[in-house]
């Protein structure tokens, strides 16, 4: 059965004021790295599954909107790729 | 048997021997090792499990006495504290790791001294963090201390056991090699007090909890060696922590001790599998089998030699009650541990691991458990005597000793540990009974009993750095008098000696009159040695010129309340009091934080101790908390009688005033800030004096009556007729001098 | 009023409410493993403890608010069962949708642990009413992520609804309207981040969290 | 001058112990999606630069060695995009 590697990013909506975000933006400029702004942190998640593409895409689907996102706060989009297309894995 | 290889004499060192040693293992063994054999015997030898410079110097402790349960030997020592009940300590160091990756340095430090709680068969309920800091306004130490208290936070409060105390001082010498010592106290009934023993000849060897990674790898070697450059190279080594992890090991362990399915257990801590296994076959007379090859791992293709010494951590090694290996198998199952039988108990002594097979490691336990122990000569450094002997009377007694105190309040050592203290969780499994800054001690209830346990832990390494012997004993005395001053009586000390590297003479100097005068004062203040930790070669080598830190025996004291609800904190109550100090007036700034951060010198004699009147002090401190005479109390340490009186004041939110009847010629600011042992301040309400000082004549306390407590009033004001000084200083003032630095350092 | 404490691998606070429980509302209050399927027969409250379920990996509660006993304590919701989460305990409520809105990371990104004031904004809900309308208590915090956030709509409707039960005097971690606990529309849920189980005994400092439980002792009397 | 949006994915190293990865995978297996393994998590971090293309990848190269990561225990990797590249931006 193929092996796909899933990339997700988890981002907290826009409308919401990310603290760690703007401390790592200050220290940023207190240690004078300039013309820096708009500085945003969220999860990047890696995992691997295995099955047919698409009851693996239904599946991925399933678990950012379910278990590794909270649709309340969180933006969440994914990427998935075969384990051949990959280079070098 | 995988041959040797010839070569490898001459790469002892890689393993952390010299060829000397190297050579010594060979004879004792017949034959010279094989590479993984030099590199267990190399972990094994090093100074963090093998104890071979300061091991023959602690024959000298007082080891035993009624209220040992559990003297060192053990993964932690236990003391009787009534009841059927028994408290579990230790405190073990983390310093190198907290030097390369501060935040999961010291969060696995906090791991590891809860699992040798644990590991008793105690459940863990407080956590006390000794840390050293460099220069606090250098970008360093700000990273540093963040990311320290941050990781000691993250374990702490994650796991759920309170965060109840600890001490954090700030001193050049610590600016590259920060020290991170942490003390665990577990509570367990006297029938469950578990071994770290293999039991008997063909008891099954269980392997529970973490899988096994490549981290840490040769930890127990790099904690041992001088932190250089080349600890750059060592940073991979950096081990990551889960509380969430320990906490299901914690709860399968105390599960399956008190279920009476464990005949012995041991956490893996440094060197990992080799010295917990190795420490139990030892302790049992024993030898053992392990199959390598049934290690549970998180990485492909681990060698021998990352199986042994990684270290991985929230792993332990259960020996099964022979017979009830199913049943024990099955409830460490049910915590969804990774549990697997990965060898047996042997007769015979030998150490053996294979892999693949084959036989990869086949030697005498007892050569594993017996490093060579080296006693050296140790000489007293010429400019540190002459620190000491020098002559303070030309040091000028500044205008404005009002303006002093609010600098010697604003000193980040003296300075409200507040922003720390706030970050850990303090008071979950809601027992704690005297929270952090409240008091000079700790003070937990125990549920289910009038009793309470109180601990402390202290060490001043100005002290010691200028008088080893009397600043260690200094340690021992104020640890003690800080239990007094919550009600509290002394039972027993777990010490953590931070010292620089030993095969300097000036170095070995310190650690031998340390450990003597700890060992002295804990004879005459009886408080037995429960056990400890040794971390040397705290220094940092720069180029061929090493700084090394000032040396610091840090003390653990546990000591017990007969009726928790009979106590003292240090704040001044509502209503009238009269102050009281107990002991004697200082007569000298020597070895003080003032003649430090004043006059910056570090110098002068440290005052002298008298354990005899410290035995007084603390008879007399408790005796008047528990006829109810006093419910105030706090000793003098670093910035003298005035801080105390400032702080007491400052936390009491109240003024006070009082006359410092000195002895004719003493210099003002030596009684102000000098920091004589063995005082302690008192309020006793307005009324009840008569019966204070009888009872104290009757007990042959030496006190003098400072003066009242003034609710309502904002100023403290301090009086030395003897010297015609007055200071009057606004509550306000001395509060923000207090309460700021700590906050700016922290961000 | 007979209490279920539930147990998620992880949570610390698990013992401190059994303890505050038994000696104020149920001396037989009882733990439930969070494999568990269904709540003990006659279980009146759920008490969802605080801690760091599951190390509060990924989302603090997120993890919890998906095991299986989960399912049950929704039914008893429903059933207009009393659920009380404090700290994690909140946070899972938030993450099983038993509760609107989330908790996130303390504005100034630290753990806190000190008593804070609240004000009782609403004291009619089962769990308040021993306490006076306005009444400023002091209750210990302990939590990283208490942060409370929801959308606009969400948070007018909880002020509307007189739903914000406690508020912070002194905001310590950005929540939005200084909220520190909010109920469900039917008022039998409370979650706040707050902790009561650790203000039930003198010794320890305060009493003030007692109300809570008296409140809802009061209410299976009558 | 020029404005860039850049994308930071910071993981940790293959050898370091994801305690929160770990966690999840097993979280998964309970709440049966099967097929699933490999569960690592890091961090997403979208920062805007404004500057030469030259000059702003010297300076993002330091800030996500330097600041975004702890090069310790982490690797690091990083997109950079021209504003006017990005669609819908
Ligand atoms: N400074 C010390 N004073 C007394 N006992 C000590 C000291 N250092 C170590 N010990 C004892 O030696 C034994 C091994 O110490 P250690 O290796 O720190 O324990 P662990 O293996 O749990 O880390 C322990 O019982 C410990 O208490
Ligand atoms: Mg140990």
């Amino acid at each position: 059965m193929p092996t796909f590697y899933a990339q997700v990013f988890v981002t907290l909506k826009p409308s919401i004021l990310d603290p760690q975000g703007r401390t790592v933006e200050r220290a940023l400029s207190h240690l004078d790295y300039a013309n820096v702004s708009g500085v945003r942190i969220g999860k990047y998640i890696e995992l691997t599954l295995t099955g047919e593409r698409a009851e693996v895409e239904t599946e991925l689907a399933a678990i950012v909107e379910n278990v590794l996102s909270n649709p309340i706060m969180e933006n969440a989009r994914w990427e998935l790729k075969e384990a051949r297309e990959v280079a070098g894995t | 048997m995988t041959a040797a290889n010839p070569g490898l004499r001459l790469q002892a060192a890689t393993f952390g021997l010299t060829t000397e040693e190297f050579d010594l293992a060979a004879e004792r063994l017949g034959r010279e090792p094989n590479a993984l054999e030099a590199a267990i015997i190399g972990a094994m030898w090093s100074e963090h499990c093998g104890y071979k410079n300061s091991r023959p110097l602690f024959r000298a402790f007082p080891t035993t006495g009624p209220q040992v349960l559990q003297g060192p030997g053990e993964n932690a020592g236990v003391v009787d504290i009534g009841e059927g009940w028994g408290v579990a300590f230790k405190m073990e160091s983390h310093n190198h790791p907290s030097a390369v990756e501060p935040v999961q340095g010291a969060a696995t430090g906090v791991g590891g001294i809860l699992r040798d709680i644990f590991a008793m068969g105690a459940r863990p309920f407080a956590v006390l963090d000794s840390l050293r800091f460099g220069n606090p306004d250098s970008p360093r130490t700000r990273f540093l201390l963040s990311g320290v208290v941050e990781g000691i936070a993250h374990y702490g409060n994650a796991i759920g056991v309170p965060t109840v105390g600890g001490e954090v001082t700030f001193h050049p010498s610590y600016q590259e090699n920060p020290l991170v010592n942490v003390m665990a106290l577990g509570l367990l009934r006297h029938e469950d007090l578990a071994k770290g023993t293999m039991g008997e000849v063909g008891n099954q060897i269980v392997y529970v909890g973490s899988k096994t990674g490549r981290d840490g790898l040769g930890g127990a070697v790099f904690s041992s060696a001088n932190l250089s450059a080349a600890s750059q190279a060592d940073r991979p080594a950096v081990q990551v922590g889960d509380p969430f992890m320990e906490k299901l090991l914690l709860e399968a362990t105390l599960e399956a001790i008190q279920a009476g399915l464990v005949a012995g257990v041991q956490d893996m801590g440094a060197a990992g599998l080799v010295s917990s296994t190795c420490e139990m076959a030892y302790r049992a007379g024993l030898g053992l089998t392990m199959n390598l090859d049934l290690v549970p791992t998180r990485e492909d293709g681990m060698v021998p030699m990352e199986l042994c010494l990684s270290e991985s951590q929230e792993r332990m090694i259960l020996v099964p009650v022979p017979g009830r290996e199913q049943e024990l198998l099955d409830l460490l199952a049910k915590w969804e541990l990774d549990v697997v039988t990965i060898g047996e108990v042997e007769a015979g002594g030998r150490y053996r691991l294979t892999w693949k097979g084959e036989v990869v490691c086949d030697l005498p336990v007892a050569l594993l458990n017996e490093a060579p122990k080296y006693t050296r000569e140790g000489v007293e450094s010429e400019d540190i005597r002459a620190k000491r002997e020098r002559d303070l009377s030309g040091v000028p007694v500044p205008g404005d000793l009002g303006a002093v105190l609010v600098d010697l309040l604003s000193h980040p050592t003296i300075a409200s540990k507040r922003p720390i203290f706030e970050r850990y969780d303090h008071q979950v499994m809601t027992n704690t009974v005297v929270v952090p800054g409240a008091a000079d001690a700790a003070v937990l209830r125990l549920k289910g009993s009038r009793r309470g346990i109180a601990a402390t832990s202290d060490c001043n390494p100005r002290f010691v750095y200028l008088d080893p012997y009397r600043g260690a004993a200094a340690a021992v005395a104020e640890a003690a008098r800080n239990l007094a001053c919550v009600g509290a009586t002394p039972l027993a000390i777990t010490d953590n000696l931070n010292f620089g590297n030993p095969h300097d003479p000036g170095v070995y100097y310190q650690l031998q009159q340390a450990v003597a005068g700890i060992a002295d004062a804990c004879r005459a203040l009886n408080t037995p040695v429960t056990g400890g930790n040794v971390s040397l070669y705290n220094q940092y080598a720069e180029g061929d010129h090493k700084v090394a830190i000032h040396p610091t025996p840090t003390i653990g004291m546990v000591g017990v309340l007969p009726d928790v609800t009979v106590r003292a904190t240090m704040h001044l109550k509502p209503g009238p009091h009269t102050l009281y100090l107990l002991g004697k007036h200082a007569t000298t700034i020597g070895a003080s934080q003032y003649l430090e951060t004043v006059h910056g010198l570090e110098a002068g004699r440290v005052p002298d101790l008298d354990l005899k009147l410290e035995q007084k002090v603390i008879e007399g401190t408790l005796a008047l908390i528990r006829a109810g005479l006093t419910s105030t109390a706090h000793d003098c340490s670093e910035g003298g009688l005035a801080v105390a009186l400032a702080e007491m004041a400052i936390a009491g939110e109240q003024g006070l005033k009082v006359e410092l009847m000195a002895p004719k010629g003493v210099r003002p600011d030596a009684v102000l800030f000098g920091e004589a042992h063995s005082r302690v301040v008192v309020a006793v309400p307005v009324g009840q004096e008569p019966e204070a000082q009888a009872l104290l004549d009757e007990l042959g306390v030496p006190f003098t009556m400072l003066g009242e407590s003034l609710p309502g009033s904002d100023r403290v004001t301090i009086l030395v007729p003897g010297a015609n000084v007055q200071l009057s200083v606004n509550l306000e003032t001395l509060k923000t001098a207090f309460e700021t630095p700590l906050r700016e350092i922290l961000g | 009023m007979k209490t279920a404490v539930i147990q998620f691998p992880g949570s610390n606070c698990d013992a401190d409410a059994l303890h505050a429980a038994r000696l104020t509302l149920d001396p037989d209050a009882q733990f439930v493993w969070h494999t568990e399927t269904a709540l003990p027969a006659g279980t009146e409250l759920v008490f969802l403890p605080g801690g760091f379920s599951y190390g509060d990996h990924l989302r603090s509660g997120a993890i919890a608010a998906r095991s299986p006993i989960m399912t049950a304590v929704k039914a008893h919701a429903e059933r207009g069962g009393y659920v009380l989460g404090v700290c994690n305990g909140f946070q899972v409520l938030t993450e099983a949708r038993l509760l609107p809105g989330a908790l996130s990371r303390n504005r100034d990104l630290h753990f806190h642990c000190a008593p804070v004031h609240l004000r009782v904004e609403n004291a009619q809900t089962a769990f308040t009413a021993a306490y006076q309308p306005g009444q400023i208590i002091e209750i210990p915090i302990a939590h990283g992520e208490g942060n409370y956030y929801a959308n606009p709509d969400t948070i007018a409707r909880l002020e509307a609804e007189g739903r914000v039960v406690f508020r912070y005097l002194d905001n310590p971690n950005g929540s939005l309207n200084d909220i520190a606990g909010i109920v469900n529309e039917q008022g039998n849920v409370l979650g706040m981040m707050p902790h009561p189980e650790r203000a039930v005994e003198m010794l320890l400092g305060s009493e003030d969290g007692l109300g809570i439980f008296e409140s809802l002792k009061a209410c299976v009397v009558k």
